[in-house]
This record gives C-alpha cells, sequence and structure tokens, in this order.
C-alpha cells in the first residue's frame, strides 16, 4: 500500500502547514529592508558598492556634465538626456545635467559605472508610479532629492517556518 | 492510435434526394486544437495540436511571440551595453545567461577574471538556476492541478531573490556578470544569510517530495508518460533536466568545467526512466546539488581580493571568434560571438537549450493524450521567450 | 514631481460614525417612503390568517413591530409556511448561506496551507466581505456569449443547474419534520435529480459552440457517468440496512449507532464518488486549465459564470448533507441547548420577544445544530485534497470509478446483506431502533 | 565523467592565434600538451579527406573545419559515425557582405563519448548571398531541424532536403528581407 502511504504523507504535509506561520509580504504596509543606501560605483577601484539599484540621486554639487552617464545608457535604455540647468558650478562649465526619464529606465546601474566623479548614484527607492509618463521623467533638481524610504522588514526565520513578520 | 476508419455517417444528400453513404475520412475525425498563445498552459507560445478523440496525433509549434532579435541587436551595441538587454530572455535566470556571454568575451579580448570574482559569479549562478527551478517548479505544479505545489516554490524562491537582491542590487534582471567578473562585491553578511536560507530550504525540498512527487496521482500522471529513451533524447540533441532525465549524465559544469566549477565537488544528476517523472525530478536532484555546491562556493571564496577586472569602457579584443558554454536552469546555454576588432560583436548567436528541447516537444507530444499534454509540454523545461531569443 | 501615492488615508472612528448615521438615515426614508406604503397595499388585498384568534388586518400585521405579544405568533406562522421551508430554511437561503461560508472558508483555508494571507481587505476584519466583492463584481460584469452559440440553451443552463442544486437541497432533513419535500423516495429522487448534472453539462457545453467546452462536456459526461454507479450502489448499502428510502427514515434509523461504523467502504466510496460528481480536485477534469482552458466553463463570464459557482458550492453543500444524513445519523448528537432561553418561568412581553420563547424548541435547534456541525467537517474533508493534490487523468479517472469503486462498494454491499440475514439490522433487528 | 579541470581555458595565450575570416591555408596546428585530443581529431579529419577540409582553427576544446558545401554531407556523416559527435548545438549562420557569402556554422558536440563531452566540433560551411542554398544535414543531425529553419528565415540560406523551409520565429506576414542580413538596418541605427 505504497499509495496510502503517499496520501498519508502528503495529507501530513499539508495539514502541517496549516500551523506554519505565513509567507506573505503584506506590502504597502510593510516594506522590505535593503541593504546599504543603495548601488554605488567607486571609480578609482572600479568596482561597486552592493546595493538596492533602485532610483538615481544626483550629486549637483559633484556633477561636471561631462556625458558619460548618457553616453553609456545610449545603447541600453536611452532614458538619459543631458539638459540644461539653471545653476553656476565652477566644475560644471556647460551647465547640463542628466535629466532621466524612469519609464524607459532598465535599472541596470550601467550609468553608476560610468560617472567618474561619485555623482550619480542609485537609492532604495522603488515605488516610482505616475499618472502619465511625462511625470516618470525626472529633472536634474528632482533627482537630487534624497528619498524617503522606511523599509524595515526582514525575512525571519525558526523553527515554525520563514516569515515576513 | 488506429489509422483505419471504418465509420460510416448517413448523411443526406440534398441534390440526389436520398440518403447517401458518406465514408468518414481521417482529417473529418481529427479536432485541430490551438494551445496558446492565450492558453493558460502555453506561456508566450503556440503549438497547434490535432487531436483523435483523446490522443494527440499531430503537433506543429510555432513559437516566435516574443521574439525581439536579440541577436540583431547584440550587433548595434557595445560589449558592456549588450548584458541588460541580453537578460530579457530568461529574467529569471539572468545571471546564467549572461555567464556563458561574459565568458565569450572574456576569451575575445583576454580578460582574466580576478579569482574571487570567479566564485562570486558561481554563487550568483547557482542563485539563479535555484530561483529559475523553484519557478519552473511551480508552474509545473499548477499545469498538473497541484494549485499547493505552485504556491510553495513562489514562496521559497524569495529567499533567492532575496539573497540575489542584497547581492546584485536587483531582485530579477541583475546585469550582475560583466567581461571581467562581476559588478560589486558581496556584501557584509551575505554568505551567513546565504547559508541560513540554504539550510531552510533544504528543509523546505523534503516537504516537496512529500506533498508532490511522492504523491500517488502526481506519480500516476507523470510516470510512464513520455518516454524519451537515450538514443533519441542524444538524436534530438535535447540537453539540461531533460537529457539528464533519459540516462545520460551530461552536465556543462561538469564537462567542460568553467571558472572555479573544477574545484567543487558535486555529482551530476541524473536518472533512467527517461518519463516526465524523471524530468520533473532532476530539477529537484539539481536544486539539492546546487545547496551543497553553495556550501562549498562560500566555505572557499577567497577573503579579499578584487572581483573585477579593470577594463577600458569600450572594450575590444582581436578580431576572432568564441564559443562558450555555461550549464544554465535549462541546460547548456552557448554563445558563439565573432569580433572583428571593433568594440561591437559582429555576430552573437545564442544557443539555449529551450530552442533545443522545443524539438523533442512533437517527437513526445505525438501518441501521447491530450491530458498528458501540460505534464509532457513543462516536463521539457521549455522557457519560450529565451527559445524566442 | 510624480505624484507619490504612499500617503495611508486613516482611519477615523468619528468618519465611520457619520458614514453609518448616513445609512441608517438613508434606509429609514426609503422605507418610510416606498417599502411601507407597498406592503401595506398588498396586505390589504392578501387574505390574512387568524393569529390568537384574531383575523389579522393590515393595521396589526404591522402593529407586530412594536407589540411582542404579536410578533412571535406572525413569526411562528410564517416559519411553518410552505413558501418559508422553500426558500429560506432548510431551503435554498440556508444552503445558499452555507455555500458562502463554504467559499470563503475554503479560500481562507487553502490560503492557510500554501502559505498565504488570502483575502484580506475587503471587509476590516480577515476579507470577510469579500465574498460580497467578488458577487457584486460579477454582477456588474457584461454576460459575453458567444456568436454561435444556441443562446436559449446557454442562457437555461446555468438557471437550471442552480434549480437542479437546489431541488437536491429540498429532499434533505435537517431535523425532523424540517424538510421541504418529505417524500418516501427521497434517496431515489436526489440521485434522479444528480442525474441531470451530466446532461446540464454537456448541454451548455454544446451550446457554447467552441472546442475547449466541448471536450470539458464529454469529460464531465464520463465522469460522472462512471461514478454515478459507484455513487448509487454505496448508498443501496445503507438502504438495505435501513430498509427504507426516505431520508428522514434512514437519518432516524440510526439513532443509537451510526452506519458509518458498518459500512466504512460504502462511506469512502461515497465520499470518492461525491468529490468526482463536484467536480473537484484531485477530480476536476472537466475544468482542467492547463489542458482545456476552463473546461466546460470556459465561454462563461459575468453572472453565468457566478451562477455555476454558486450552483456547485450548493451542490457540495448538498451531498455533504446527504453524506451526514447516509451515514452519520443526521442531526443525532447529544442535546446541549438548555429547554429555555433565558431565565424560566413567565416573563415580561419584551423578555419573552427577546428570548424567542413561543418559537423556541431545544430539540430541533440541537438537531438543527448537529447537522450543520456534521456537514461542516464533511466539507472541510472535501476541500482538504484541493490542497493537497494534483489533477488525475482521465483514463485512471475512469479506471477508479468502474473497475475499483464499483468493487468496493459491492464487497460493503454484501457487508450489509450480512448483517441484515444475521438479524442484526432489518425488522426486529438487534440494532433496529424500535 | 572525468573531470578536465587542467583545460585551462581562460588562458590568455591560448586563444591570440584567432582570426576573423579564416583564411584556408591556415592549417598550422600548435603542437601543445592540451591539445592532445583535439589534434587527433584534426588528423583523423585530413587523412580522411586531405584539401577537401581546411582547419581554420585549433583551440583548446574547439575545433573549426571549413569544408566546401558539396562536400558537407560526406564530412557531416564521418564526423557523427567515426569522430561520434553525436548532435547540433547550434547552427549560426553569418552574413559577409565584404566577401559575398554567408557562413553557415554547425557547433556539434558528443554526449555519447565523455572525453568529447568538453570539446565543439564547429563544421563551417559557405554558400553565395545570392540564391544562397546549401545542403541540410537534417538526415544526419535530426537535431538541426529547428535550428535550420530559422537560420533560413533569419538569413534566407535554402536548406535542400530540409522538410520545412517556412517561416519560424518570424512574423505571419514578415515581407522584408531576411533580418540577419547585414544589409537589414534596424530603425533609426
Amino acid at each position: 500500500m505504497t499509495s496510502a502511504g503517499g496520501f498519508i504523507k502528503a495529507i501530513e504535509s499539508g495539514s502541517k502547514h496549516l500551523v506554519i506561520k505565513r509567507f506573505t509580504l503584506r506590502y504597502p504596509e510593510k516594506k522590505l529592508k535593503f541593504v546599504g543606501d543603495g548601488y554605488q560605483f567607486d571609480p578609482k577601484r572600479g568596482v561597486g558598492i552592493a546595493g538596492y539599484r533602485g532610483r538615481h540621486i544626483l550629486f549637483h554639487d559633484k556633477c561636471t556634465g561631462c556625458q558619460l552617464c548618457a553616453i553609456a545608457c545610449e545603447g541600453i535604455a536611452e532614458a538619459i538626456g543631458m539638459v540644461k540647468v539653471d545653476e553656476k558650478w565652477k566644475h560644471n562649465k556647460k551647465s547640463i545635467m542628466p535629466q532621466i526619464d524612469f519609464g524607459k529606465c532598465v535599472f541596470c546601474g550601467l550609468c553608476v559605472d560610468a560617472c567618474p566623479f561619485y555623482a550619480l548614484y542609485m537609492t532604495d527607492d522603488y515605488e516610482l508610479s505616475a499618472f502619465t509618463k511625462e511625470h516618470l521623467i525626472y529633472t536634474p533638481a528632482q533627482l537630487a532629492v534624497k528619498p524617503k524610504y522606511d523599509g524595515s522588514v526582514e525575512l525571519k526565520i525558526d523553527d515554525r517556518g520563514a516569515t515576513h513578520g | 492510435m488506429s489509422t483505419e476508419f471504418s465509420n460510416e455517417t448517413l448523411k443526406k444528400d440534398s441534390s440526389n434526394s436520398g440518403l447517401q453513404i458518406v465514408k468518414e475520412s481521417e482529417e473529418d475525425r481529427l479536432m485541430t486544437l490551438s494551445v496558446g498563445p492565450q492558453h493558460p498552459g502555453s506561456g508566450h507560445f503556440r503549438f497547434t495540436v490535432k487531436v483523435d478523440g483523446d490522443y494527440i496525433v499531430h503537433c506543429d509549434p510555432d513559437p516566435g511571440y516574443v521574439h525581439r532579435g536579440e541577436e540583431k541587436m547584440c550587433e548595434y551595441r557595445n560589449f558592456i551595453q549588450n548584458i541588460p538587454h541580453l537578460e530579457r530572455p530568461v529574467i529569471h535566470d539572468s545571471n546564467n545567461i549572461t555567464y556563458s556571454y561574459s565568458l565569450a568575451v572574456e576569451e575575445l579580448t583576454n580578460i582574466q577574471v580576478p579569482r574571487r570574482g570567479q566564485f562570486i559569479r558561481a554563487i550568483a549562478s547557482e542563485l539563479n538556476r535555484q530561483v529559475y527551478t523553484l519557478y519552473w517548479l511551480a508552474i509545473y505544479g499548477i499545469f498538473l492541478g497541484h494549485s499547493t505545489m505552485f504556491m510553495w516554490p513562489t514562496g521559497d524562491r524569495e529567499l533567492f531573490i532575496d539573497l540575489l537582491e542584497m547581492l546584485t542590487g536587483a531582485r530579477v534582471t541583475h546585469a550582475f556578470n560583466i567581461p571581467g567578473g562581476v559588478r560589486n562585491d558581496m556584501p557584509v553578511g551575505f554568505s551567513e544569510k546565504c547559508l541560513r536560507n540554504i539550510s531552510y530550504f533544504e528543509k523546505r525540498l523534503v516537504e516537496y517530495e512529500n506533498i508532490f512527487y511522492n504523491n500517488p496521482l502526481m506519480r500516476q500522471r507523470t510516470e510512464g508518460v513520455g518516454l524519451l529513451t537515450k538514443e533519441d533524447a542524444i538524436k534530438l540533441g535535447v540537453t539540461g533536466s531533460v537529457l539528464r532525465a533519459s540516462n545520460t549524465p551530461y552536465d556543462i559544469r561538469k564537462a567542460e568545467p568553467y571558472d572555479v566549477y573544477n574545484e567543487i565537488d558535486f555529482k551530476v544528476q541524473y536518472m533512467k526512466s527517461s518519463d516526465c517523472f524523471a524530468r520533473a525530478y532532476v530539477p529537484l536532484l539539481d536544486m539539492r546539488e546546487s545547496c551543497y555546491i553553495m556550501r562549498q562556493l562560500l566555505d572557499k571564496i577567497p577573503q579579499s581580493g578584487e572581483v573585477r577586472a579593470k577594463l577600458q569602457p569600450n572594450p575590444k579584443g582581436p578580431a576572432g571568434e568564441a564559443y562558450r558554454r555555461v550549464e544554465s536552469g535549462r541546460g547548456a546555454l552557448g554563445y558563439y560571438i565573432i569580433s572583428d576588432g571593433t568594440p561591437k560583436p559582429y555576430r552573437v548567436k545564442i544557443s539555449v537549450g529551450s530552442f533545443r528541447n522545443m524539438l523533442a516537444l512533437p517527437h513526445l507530444l505525438v501518441g501521447a493524450k491530450l491530458a498528458d499534454m501540460p505534464s509532457i509540454y513543462w516536463a521539457l523545461n521549455y522557457w519560450p521567450v529565451e527559445a524566442d531569443r | 514631481m510624480a505624484s507619490r501615492g504612499s500617503r495611508i488615508v486613516e482611519f477615523r472612528f468619528g468618519n465611520f460614525v457619520a458614514s453609518l448615521i448616513w445609512l441608517i438615515l438613508i434606509v429609514l426614508i426609503i422605507v418610510s417612503l416606498a417599502a411601507l406604503p407597498l406592503i401595506f397595499i398588498v396586505l390589504f388585498y392578501a387574505p390574512l390568517p387568524p393569529i390568537n384568534g384574531q383575523v389579522l388586518t393590515p393595521y396589526l400585521f404591522l402593529s407586530m413591530m412594536v407589540d411582542p405579544t404579536r410578533t412571535l405568533p406572525v413569526l411562528k406562522f410564517i416559519m411553518h409556511t410552505e413558501l418559508f421551508r422553500v426558500a429560506v430554511f432548510p431551503g435554498f437561503s440556508f444552503a445558499a448561506i452555507f455555500a458562502a461560508v463554504t467559499i470563503f472558508v475554503e479560500r481562507k483555508f487553502l490560503a492557510k496551507m500554501q502559505l498565504r494571507v488570502g483575502p484580506l481587505y475587503a471587509g476590516k476584519i480577515e476579507g470577510i466581505l469579500q465574498l460580497i466583492a467578488d458577487g457584486l463584481k460579477l454582477i456588474s460584469k457584461e454576460i459575453i456569449i458567444p456568436s454561435g452559440a444556441d443562446k436559449p440553451i446557454f442562457w437555461a443552463a446555468p438557471i437550471a443547474f442552480v434549480a437542479a442544486s437546489a431541488a437536491v437541497i429540498s429532499l434533505i432533513p435537517v431535523a425532523p419534520g424540517w424538510v421541504v419535500s418529505n417524500t418516501d423516495v427521497g434517496l431515489l429522487a436526489a440521485f434522479a435529480i444528480l442525474g441531470f448534472f451530466p446532461l446540464i453539462a454537456l448541454l451548455f457545453s454544446w451550446a457554447s459552440n467552441s472546442k475547449y467546452p466541448f471536450i470539458g462536456g464529454l469529460r464531465a459526461l464520463h465522469q460522472m457517468i462512471a461514478f454515478e454507479i459507484p455513487f448509487i450502489l454505496s448508498a443501496l448499502s445503507v438502504v438495505i440496512l435501513s430498509g427504507s428510502l426516505n431520508l428522514t427514515h434512514i437519518a432516524a434509523a440510526q439513532s443509537p449507532y451510526w452506519y458509518i461504523f458498518f459500512l466504512p467502504i460504502s462511506a469512502f466510496v461515497f465520499f470518492i464518488s461525491s468529490l468526482a460528481e463536484l467536480e473537484r480536485i484531485p477530480f476536476d477534469l472537466p475544468e482542467a486549465e492547463s489542458e482545456i482552458v476552463a473546461g466546460w466553463l470556459t465561454e462563461t463570464s459575468g453572472m453565468i459564470y457566478g451562477l455555476l459557482q454558486l450552483g456547485t458550492y450548493i451542490k457540495l453543500y448538498a451531498l455533504a448533507a446527504l453524506f451526514v444524513t447516509l451515514f452519520l445519523g443526521g442531526w443525532a448528537g447529544p442535546q446541549i441547548f438548555p429547554q429555555v432561553l433565558g431565565p424560566p418561568g413567565p416573563q415580561s412581553p419584551l423578555i419573552q420577544l427577546l428570548t424567542l420563547r413561543p418559537i423556541y424548541n431545544p430539540i430541533i435547534v440541537n438537531d438543527v445544530f448537529w447537522f450543520s456541525i456534521k456537514t461542516f467537517g464533511i466539507i472541510m474533508l472535501m476541500l482538504l485534497p484541493r490542497g493537497i493534490n494534483p489533477r488525475i487523468r482521465i483514463d485512471i479517472l475512469l479506471h477508479t470509478g468502474w473497475y475499483k469503486l464499483i468493487v468496493l462498494s459491492f464487497i460493503n454491499m454484501f457487508i450489509a446483506l450480512a448483517l441484515v440475514y444475521g438479524g442484526v439490522f432489518g425488522p426486529g433487528g438487534v440494532l433496529t431502533p424500535h | 565523467m572525468s573531470n578536465k579541470g587542467n583545460h585551462n581555458v581562460n588562458d590568455p595565450k591560448a586563444n591570440s592565434s584567432t582570426k576573423i575570416e579564416p583564411s584556408g591555408a591556415q592549417i598550422g596546428i600548435k603542437q601543445d600538451d592540451a591539445l592532445v585530443l583535439e589534434n587527433l581529431i584534426v588528423n583523423k579529419l585530413v587523412s580522411k579527406f586531405g584539401d577537401k577540409i581546411k582547419i581554420a582553427y585549433t583551440k583548446p576544446l574547439r575545433i573549426k573545419v571549413e569544408v566546401d558545401r558539396s562536400d558537407i554531407i560526406e564530412v557531416a556523416s564521418f564526423i557523427k559515425e567515426s569522430l561520434l559527435f553525436d548532435h547540433a548545438e547550434s547552427v549560426a549562420g553569418t552574413d559577409y557582405p565584404k566577401g559575398n557569402y554567408i557562413e553557415v556554422v554547425y557547433h556539434l558536440g558528443s554526449y555519447t563519448v565523455d572525453e568529447l563531452g568538453a570539446h565543439v566540433l564547429a563544421l563551417a560551411t559557405r554558400t553565395g548571398r545570392e540564391d544562397s542554398s546549401l545542403p541540410s544535414l537534417v538526415n544526419i543531425y535530426k537535431s538541426v531541424e529547428y535550428h535550420e529553419r530559422e537560420t533560413f528565415e533569419m538569413l534566407g540560406v535554402y536548406f535542400e532536403g530540409h522538410p520545412r523551409n517556412d517561416r519560424f520565429l518570424l512574423p505571419e506576414d514578415w515581407a522584408d528581407i531576411p533580418p540577419m542580413r547585414k544589409e537589414f538596418r534596424i530603425k533609426g541605427r
């Protein structure tokens, strides 16, 4: 009676899970915690620093308008365009800075790798919904804002199963 | 299947104003069913089957619904820019599909990957293999009507997605392997979390066996169904779990060890029964073996060191060609890259396991029952988007 | 700046109370302006029965709302009308509520087994209003009829499905005397009505004019016919023991010992067959979505789908109740309800109203309670396979039905016959209730 | 299955002698210890076919053989029967407008022989860009069936003897030139 044994084992396994903690992350109320402050890149060492690849943050005091990020994006998503900004920086003679269209961006982070001046990083923010496509185009001023992300839930594993709390 | 038909039906003939015996032809008996692309059991793929009663007598695959011309797109982008779009065909296994690309580009441009980078690559590849296989298993569960087997692997997949997200910063499309190594180093605490998740996952695999693999109904549905003998498997050139389920222990990780796999001790998982159950069970064995591999990788990884070779933004090498393969979740995944000395590849040909396994679909379906169609189709480890490229 | 919709609207008790008051106000206005005049008009022309020796007038009828001495007799009268039995209890509404609870419990139960949460947001507590939301959604959806469909049959089949399920309900006694139709051929009638379902499935699938429903309908036909025979045979052994086809008699005949103790194999066969009859996993081949899209339900949409689902779950309740009646002694169970509700002795009219003094019958309430508990347990058992089993294949299914289950049911029939001839059951038997 | 860890295919000096559009005269076989099996295969091929075939290169685990289109069936049969490369992994067609030819490369591997598991033999043949046609290998290697069909629609190479030279991946209403030809340009690039 191997088949009966198989059924009994299956029923046992199934009913065992009735008392195990649920796995689901109740998303809008609870958000996942990420490592670090987002993906960053160290051009000196030529290697990235682990972190979540969410929307970008642009440091205006470091951007020189060299367009390397736009060139890196050219064959990938073509999401980065250089726009004129109304700011005067000594290191940014042309006063151009990247503007990112998150409707096109694939969040590969190769633009961050391309930036030699520590000006473009990525952040933990992934909630980028908008009602129109135009609203997904982030100007340099919008990119300079550090997003507030308060994810705190981590996967907990104990004897009664894995759960997101 | 019988090919002789003696059914004779009486049909009213209007011109003759009388009853005439019309012999039913073979074609009249057949019903053509379109499976896909809007069918719950097809994915982005269509195949038409002709059924005679409950038996399938003809099968014609019609892929291409998600053909994006990846190979053509590669010719317009340089070696680095190709990475984000090359992982689109199979986002659940994106580290493996860029792995062999990176290997081929490294061979063309003579880049040596640092040792720690090789280890991190292998870890990411194994993690992604788990993600893909769990997803595959979830779909196989729902194909057989087992909704619990859909939910459990989908949930447990999060374990590895979380790890990959911690490592690479993205949940599915990682863009992590790059010619010259990997994009970033392992974050602090990664290996502890990885070991914790792996040991939890190994306990879950036992539950999978209890509720799914050892369930008599699942066995009835898969055992002895869709027999693909070793000779046929080799003749059709299938790969991956389909090949290994047909009594052929062939795994690229063992046959042609790339990067650090020659230092890892593992066994090629294969089964002799050659049926759908074997094709469903080999991935489970693979997942178990993959946990074992990951433990070794985390154990043997050098504690510090470079992870990425310095390379110019537009790497280019001498003219030449390279063909490199890795073992992905769906079998051998090869890249044939021809370079003409410019920063852009002259020709990229992606040889994917799904495309190769598709040839076995008509072979197995013809003569099978319609009710066996889902179990045969999905056991082939076929990912339509990857096959279309 | 892109609109960032992460601000969560906070729950305010004041707003909640205000909305409740608004709701009550609107209901009051509608009642006083529309419903009351309508009731008056209807009552004025309807012949009304005498209550407590007094002929009921519309005025007296409406005064029952404030006078407890009149309310309860009127209620008692209504409860013993035929219409109440058919429409409310133990007829359609009772079954529909049972079905609704089943659907909700199934979703939560399955979710728990699959480490999910299940319905969560509709209704403040664990998605308790999810079913109402689903129902509203289905009602508001467009009903799409395929161009080549046979329209009359396409429309009639869902209604026939629900009607047939409800017809089975009408034969099932929930307590002594509480049955819509207490016929002497109750069991036979139940099987006769259940025999309609394959016909409805086939008609509907044919009327849909589509390939997948057609295959699904044929599968449904095969499956239901294959399982009809073990289904009836397993119930036959119960008939042998009880000597009656009347379901009330069968339930009453089990008063000391339930038949499941003598006929476990029959009970098992009956359970498996009813799963197959219900097209539940692992026997949901007619709706196998990975092979034939949604089987014979492929072309359904909107409320047609809703009706078929309602019919399916009412049928689930009916078969579980039939199982309870045949094998688990129906309503039998220890008396746990008090003789009277509230404090004993004569009381004021208000207390009488609150404790339902004239219409409260402890024995009937107890019977209904035990019947519901047992039925619910069987329903839970029927839900369990969905969590742990894959779908079976048609040839294995037919093999199981024609070869294994029929043989098994015959085995237990011989046991039943032996029990009857051995003098344990039957006329003058040892265990026959007197 | 033997573990061939000593074949370090990442060795940069091993793959520095490759060239695109390999000229036929280049049969220079490197006398390297790591290339024993490769040289064995090459020697077998050369001794059997002589100057019918041209060895384009021999790298660790990779051999590329070029044959004329008239000899390809003969060579392929020999490779399958005697060298035991039993399946095709991919069929890659490449368009060379400068040389006015299309090269089709069959990557052949072996499952049956453990030692050949790591090896890939690339069997290349050429056809003109106009009226491109090649004999199909589908009767020798069943596994090339869909690959050749894909090559037909992507490059317009007609495979004689193939059961279905037919549309496969492209849309049903594809009315342009085969897209993997170099003159087919993606819009805006």
